[in-house]
C-alpha cells in the first residue's frame, strides 16, 4: 500500500483526507460512524469570539447535485470550544485544523490568541482562516473578495499562530480573479490555501414565490460544484508551477463524495483534500472516501500519495 | 462505535397503500435493536445516479427487532416530492440505505398516567408504538387523530387496537368530528385526566397542542418537524429556538436534542409564515451593530 | 390562460421562453421536435467574423447534474450565417435573438454590420453581445471579467445596431462584483441584459491524470449552476430596485430544465428564460418550458405573466 | 415535424447477458419504423431523479418495426459507468426514455458487390442487420469479428446466420485467430474480392481498417463513436476533423454528418492518445496570432 503522508508546511500528517468545516461539527457526532482518529485531520466548524445564534429558517435548501446553506456561522463562540471541543478531539487523539473567523480582522487576532493557550492546543495542526467571511467594516462584503482584505487578516493570524504552526486561508471561488487573492493571502504569510468555500446562490421557493432560504442568499456546497473546485486548485497551481505565486500547499475542497473525486483535486494540486456535503449524504463519506482514494493511488501503481498532487499538470500536453 | 445509531444498506420487504399514503417495511438490520417511539430514520433517495443527495426523514412507525428476514422497520411515507416519490415507486427487494435510529424519543412517565396522543396527517404514524409502550407501563392510553380529509387520516383501525379509545377530526367532516383537533383535546384532556399530552404532526398542530394541553394542566410533548441536512448533527440546518432549563433559549438541533421537545420550552412566537426567527433574546442573536 | 407576452426594451414577444445559445444551433436540428416559432425568441449559436474550427476534442464532459463544454464558438462566420442561418429562421416565422462576438471590440461591430444588411434581419428581435468570451487584445480575458471591456463592446455593438432593437449583453457569473459588470453594460447602452453564462470549471480524467478536455477548461452549464444564475438575476434586479442600477430587463438562463425552474428565475426578476443544456436531455424541452411554465402561472392564478417577473423581491421579509 | 426522429417512452421488456454485456429490447413504438443499420439511439439514465444529465448512445442492433408490443428496438450495452451500469440494471417493464433514430447509416452499395463487415467488441451490434440488408440486396458478405477475448465478441452465432461466413479473432487467442481483425481482413478482402469494408469498433481499429481496405482496393465505411453530448447536431461536442468532396478538412458532427463516414476522408493523423487536434489546414484552424 501507497505512503499516504503528506506535509502541510512543517506539519505531516498520516494521510490527506479532513472533514470540511462546518459539515462535520466538531466531532462527537461523526465518531460514532469512525473513529475521528482514522483522518489526516479534523477541521473543526469555524469559531467565531462570541457564540453566535446564527440566521433564522429555512438555512437550507436541497439543489441539483447540491445544496444551499445558511447557517450563519452559528457557534458556542471561542471559549466554549477551548474548553469543551478542542480538549475531546486531542482525547480522541484527532490531528484538528481549527477553523477561525472574525467579523473583523482585529477579531480574527483575539480569536487566535484564546485559540492558543486553550490546554487541547498541542492537537491543533494548523489553523484555517475562514476569509470567506463577511468583512463587518467593509459593508458586509466578503473578505475573500478583496486582496486588501484578505491580507490584512492573514497578516494578523499568522502573527498569532506560532511559528511552527501552517495557517491556512480558506478562500471563496466568488471571484474574478483567485490567483490575485491566493497571492495576497501567501504574501501576507498564509503556509497554504484552502480552496473553496461555497458558491453564492438563491433558490426560489416556486410554492409561496419568494426566496426559499430566510436569509435569501446561501452558500451552494456538494458535488455541483466539484468542477470550479478543481479548477480553483488548477488555476493556483498553474501559478505556483510558472513561477507566478510562492510553492504552498493547497488543500482541495468542494463537491468530493468519492476517492476518484477527491484524485481529481489531488492531480490538479491539492496535497490535502476536506469532505463536507457528502457527509450529510453519508456520516462515514470522510473515512470511506481515504480509503477509496487509497485505493485508487494503488491502483494506478503509485508508491507514495506525494507522487500524484499536480500530476495532471505535468501530463497535459502545452497547449 | 455505534453510539445508537448505525447506517445499513436494508431491503425493501413490504409496500402497500394506506390512504393517501404508503407504508414501507424495511430490513435494516441493527435499527430496530436500538429504536424507542419518537425517533426516525433517514433514507438516501434516487439510488447510485441520484441528483438528490440528501436523506430524507420519516418517524419510525414500528419496528421489529427479529423476524424471518432480521430487524424490520416500518415508515408511512407521504409522497410529495422528488425523494418521497422515488421511496413510494421503490418495490419489494430495492435495497434502501438507512441511517438510525435518529434523535431523542419521546420521554415516558415514571408513573402509569393517563396520556393523550394526538397526530395530525402522517404525524400519527409513531403514535401507536408509544401507544402501546405506555400501555405495556400502565397508562391509560386516548388517541387524537386529525387530518384533512378522510384518505389523509393514517391508523384509525389501528389505532383501536394500540389504545383505548380513538377519537378523529378532518377538516372537511369526511371522518369523525369537523374540525381540528385541537377542538376536541381539550374534553379529552379533561376526562381522561391525563398529564402529558404527546403530539406529532404539523408546526401549527403543535403549537395549540402545547396550548390546550397547558390550559388543561397538562406537559404536551411535542416531536417537530425541520428541514433537516444531516439529520445526525452536523450541519446546523434544523434549529429551532428552545428556551432551556437555564431559562435562556437557543437555537438548538432538532435532529439531535430533538425532534421531541416539550411544547412548552418551545418559542412559537418565533415561528410565522414559514420562517423561524431568532428571537431577540436568544444567546448570540444578532445584535444592532453586529455581534 | 395567463397571458404570456413580455418586453425586451420596445420589443414586444408572445412568450418568454428561449433557447440559449451555442445549445440549440441554428434552429434546423430542433425544428424536427418542435417548431420553433413557439418560442418567444430563438437564440442563435454565437456568431463571429470569421469560420473557426473550435478547439481539440474532447470538448465535453459530463458532471453531477451538468456538464463542462469546450467547443471554442465553432462556428461558420457572420457571412455564411446571414447567408444559410438566418434566412431559413426567418421563413419559419422564429423571432430571432443574434448572439454575437469577437476576438476585439472592434470584431463585434464587424459582425454587426454584416448581420445588420442581412436579407433575414427583419426577423431578428434582438443581438447579444457574448461578452463572456476572451478579449484577445487583453491577454485573453473574458470581456465581461472587466467593466472597461465591456463597456466598450457594448457601445460598439449599440452604436452599430439600428435604434428600435434591443441590445442584450450576456454576462459570466465568475466575477466578484456582477453588479458592476452590469451597470458598466447598461452605462454603455445595453437595453438588458442577459445572465448567465458558464461557470469556468476543470474535470480531471481519474484513469489518465490529465484534464479530461483537451482544452483544460471548460464551461461549467446545466441544472448543477441554477442557484447561481438565480442570485446573478436576484442580485441585478434588487440593485436595479434600490435604484443602483437603471431598470432594464433581464434575460435569465443557466441550469433551467422545468418550468418551475424557468418560474424561479422570473421571480427572481427575469423577464425571459433560455433553456440551454437540458435541451441535450431533451430535445423539445424549450418547448416543454414554456408550457410548464404557463401551467404554472395559471396555477398561481395570476392573469399576466408580468406581474410574476421580479416577484420574490416583494414576497421578501425585510432582513 | 418529425423528420424521420422521434422521442419516446418506451418500454424494456427483455434484458439477458450476452458474454460481456446486455442485450436490451426495449418497446420504442416510431423509432424502427424509421431506421436503417447504423443509424443509434440515444437513451436517457438515472430516471427522474437523476444527476446524470445526458443521453447515452447506443448502435441499433436490431429494430422490429412492429411485434406483439409495437416496433422495438434492440441494442448491446457493455455496463462500463454510471449510465450503462444503469441501464443493465433495469428490470421489464421499466420506462426508456428513448430519442431517434439518429446519425446517417451505413451507405449501401448500388450493385450487389461483395462486403466485408468488421467489428470490434459490442462494435459488431449493428453488423448483423447490415449483412442482412446486404444479401437481401444480393452481396456476398463475411464478418470479421473481433475483441480482447472470447467473453467480449459479440453476435458469433448471429453472424454465422447473418452473413456467408464469419472469422473471428482475440488478442489473447481464446477464439478464434489470435490476434487483430487487421491481421486476416487483408486477406477476406482479396479472397472475396470485396469493394466494400465496413467497420464499427474502437478508433485504432477504424484506422487499421480503413488502411487495410485502401491497400486491397476497398472502399472502406467506418462508424466512428465520439463523445456526444446531445447525440442530435445541436451542441458541438462530437466533432472530429474529416475531408470534404471539396477536399478541405472541417471539424463535422458525427452524430449528424456521421456516426459513418468514409474511412478515408477521416484525418486519423489528428488522432493521438484520446485527444483529436484540430488540423492546421482546418477550415477556422487557429492560427498563430488569433484568428
Ligand atoms: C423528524 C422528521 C420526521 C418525519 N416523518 C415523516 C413521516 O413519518 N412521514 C412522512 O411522509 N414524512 C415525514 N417527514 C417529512 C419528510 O422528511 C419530507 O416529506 C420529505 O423529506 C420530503 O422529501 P421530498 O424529496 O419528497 O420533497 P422535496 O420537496 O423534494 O424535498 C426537498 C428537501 O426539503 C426537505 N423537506 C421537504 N419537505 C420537508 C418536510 N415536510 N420536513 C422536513 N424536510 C422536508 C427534504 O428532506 C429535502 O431535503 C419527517 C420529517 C422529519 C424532519
Ligand atoms: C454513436 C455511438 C454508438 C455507440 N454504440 C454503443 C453500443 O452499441 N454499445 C455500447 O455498449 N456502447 C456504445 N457506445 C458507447 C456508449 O455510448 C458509452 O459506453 C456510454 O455512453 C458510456 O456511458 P456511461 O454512463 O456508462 O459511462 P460514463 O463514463 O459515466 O459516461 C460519462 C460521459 O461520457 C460519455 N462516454 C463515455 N464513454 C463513451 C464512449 N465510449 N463513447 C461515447 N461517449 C462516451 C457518456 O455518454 C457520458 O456522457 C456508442 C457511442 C456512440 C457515440
Ligand atoms: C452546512 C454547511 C456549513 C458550512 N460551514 C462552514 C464554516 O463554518 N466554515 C467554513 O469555512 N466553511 C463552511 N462550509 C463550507 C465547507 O467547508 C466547504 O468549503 C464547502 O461546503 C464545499 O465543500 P463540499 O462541497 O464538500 O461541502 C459549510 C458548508 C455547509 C454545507
Ligand atoms: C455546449 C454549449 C455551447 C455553448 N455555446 C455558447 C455560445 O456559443 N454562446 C453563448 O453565449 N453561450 C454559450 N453557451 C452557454 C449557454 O448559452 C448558457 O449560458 C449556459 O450553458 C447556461 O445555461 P444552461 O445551464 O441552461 O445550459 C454554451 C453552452 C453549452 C453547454
Ligand atoms: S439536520 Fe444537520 S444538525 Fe440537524
Ligand atoms: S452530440 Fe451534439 S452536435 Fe453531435
Amino acid at each position: 500500500m501507497a505512503d499516504m503522508t503528506t506535509a502541510l508546511g512543517a506539519t505531516r500528517l498520516p494521510n490527506p483526507v479532513m472533514t470540511a468545516s462546518g459539515c462535520a461539527a466538531n466531532g462527537k457526532e461523526l465518531h460514532r460512524f469512525f473513529p475521528v482518529s482514522d483522518l489526516g485531520a479534523f477541521t473543526t466548524k469555524t469559531v467565531m469570539r462570541d457564540p453566535r445564534s446564527g440566521r433564522p429558517t429555512p438555512r437550507m435548501a436541497e439543489t441539483d447535485s447540491g445544496m444551499l446553506n445558511s447557517i450563519g456561522l452559528q457557534g458556542p463562540g471561542i471559549e466554549t470550544f477551548c474548553v469543551d471541543d478542542l480538549p475531546w478531539l486531542a482525547t480522541q487523539g484527532a490531528r484538528v485544523l481549527v477553523s477561525v473567523a472574525g467579523g473583523t480582522a482585529e477579531e480574527f487576532g483575539e480569536v487566535v490568541d484564546r485559540l492558543v493557550t486553550s490546554p487541547g492546543w498541542p492537537a491543533v495542526v494548523g489553523v484555517e482562516a475562514n476569509i470567506s467571511c463577511p468583512n463587518v467594516a467593509n459593508r458586509g462584503l466578503v473578505f475573500a473578495c478583496d486582496p486588501v482584505s484578505s491580507e490584512r487578516v492573514v497578516r494578523i493570524v499568522r502573527g498569532r499562530v506560532p511559528a511552527g504552526t501552517p495557517v491556512f486561508a480558506k478562500l471563496t471561488p466568488d471571484v474574478t480573479d483567485v490567483v490575485a487573492i491566493a497571492s495576497a493571502a501567501l504574501g501576507a504569510g498564509a503556509t497554504g490555501l484552502t480552496m473553496i468555500n461555497t458558491l453564492l446562490g438563491v433558490v426560489v421557493d416556486t410554492d409561496r414565490l419568494r426566496p426559499r432560504l430566510a436569509g435569501v442568499t446561501g452558500g451552494l456546497s456538494g458535488p455541483a460544484i466539484l468542477p470550479v473546485a478543481v479548477r480553483a486548485v488548477w488555476q493556483v497551481t498553474a501559478a505556483m508551477r510558472a513561477g507566478l505565486l510562492p510553492r504552498a500547499p493547497v488543500i482541495g475542497v468542494g463537491g468530493v463524495r468519492t476517492g476518484a473525486d477527491a484524485l481529481q483535486l489531488v492531480a490538479a494540486g491539492a496535497s490535502a483534500v476536506q469532505v463536507g456535503t457528502a457527509t450529510f449524504n453519508d456520516p462515514s463519506a470522510p473515512r470511506r472516501v481515504l480509503a477509496e482514494l487509497e485505493a485508487e493511488i494503488d491502483r494506478h501503481g503509485f508508491d507514495r500519495f506525494a507522487d500524484v498532487v499536480g500530476i495532471a499538470h505535468e501530463r497535459t500536453a502545452a497547449p | 462505535m455505534s453510539g445508537g445509531v448505525v447506517r445499513v444498506t436494508g431491503e425493501l420487504i413490504a409496500v402497500r397503500r394506506a390512504g393517501a399514503y404508503h407504508h414501507l417495511t424495511v430490513v435494516a438490520p441493527g435499527v430496530a435493536e436500538l429504536a424507542h417511539p419518537g425517533q426516525f430514520v433517514a433514507l438516501a433517495v434516487g439510488g447510485p445516479t441520484s441528483a438528490n443527495l440528501l436523506r430524507r426523514c420519516f418517524s419510525l412507525h414500528r419496528v421489529k427487532p427479529s423476524g424471518t428476514y432480521g430487524g424490520t422497520v416500518d415508515v408511512v411515507v407521504s409522497a410529495v416530492g422528488a425523494g418521497t416519490r422515488w421511496l413510494t415507486a421503490l418495490r419489494p427487494h430495492d435495497p434502501v440505505d438507512v441511517v438510525g435510529p435518529l434523535g431523542r424519543a419521546f420521554p415516558l412517565p415514571a408513573e402509569p398516567v393517563p396520556c393523550v396522543l394526538v397526530g395530525g396527517g402522517y404525524g400519527s404514524a409513531p403514535l401507536f408504538w408509544l401507544a402501546e409502550t405506555l400501555r405495556e407501563r400502565g397508562c391509560h392510553v386516548e388517541l387524537v387523530l386529525g387530518a384533512a380529509s378522510e384518505d389523509r387520516l393514517f391508523g384509525v383501525v389501528e389505532g383501536r387496537r394500540s389504545a383505548d379509545a380513538v377519537h378523529v377530526t378532518t377538516d372537511d367532516g369526511s371522518a369523525g368530528t369537523k374540525g381540528w383537533v385541537s377542538d376536541v383535546l381539550g374534553e379529552v384532556i379533561e376526562r381522561t385526566k391525563a398529564s402529558v399530552v404527546y403530539g406529532c404532526g404539523p408546526m401549527a398542530m403543535l403549537r395549540s397542542v402545547t396550548e390546550v394541553a397547558a390550559a388543561h394542566g397538562a406537559v404536551a410533548q411535542v416531536a417537530v418537524e425541520e428541514s433537516m441536512a444531516c439529520g445526525i448533527g452536523v450541519c446546523m440546518t434544523c434549529v429551532l429556538p428552545v428556551t432551556g432549563a437555564d431559562g435562556r433559549t437557543r437555537m438548538v438541533r432538532s435532529c439531535v436534542e430533538g425532534p421531541v421537545f416539550r411544547g412548552d420550552r418551545v418559542r412559537w412566537d418565533a415561528l410565522d409564515g414559514g420562517i423561524t426567527r431568532v428571537p431577540d433574546d436568544a444567546v448570540g442573536a444578532p445584535r444592532p451593530g453586529g455581534h
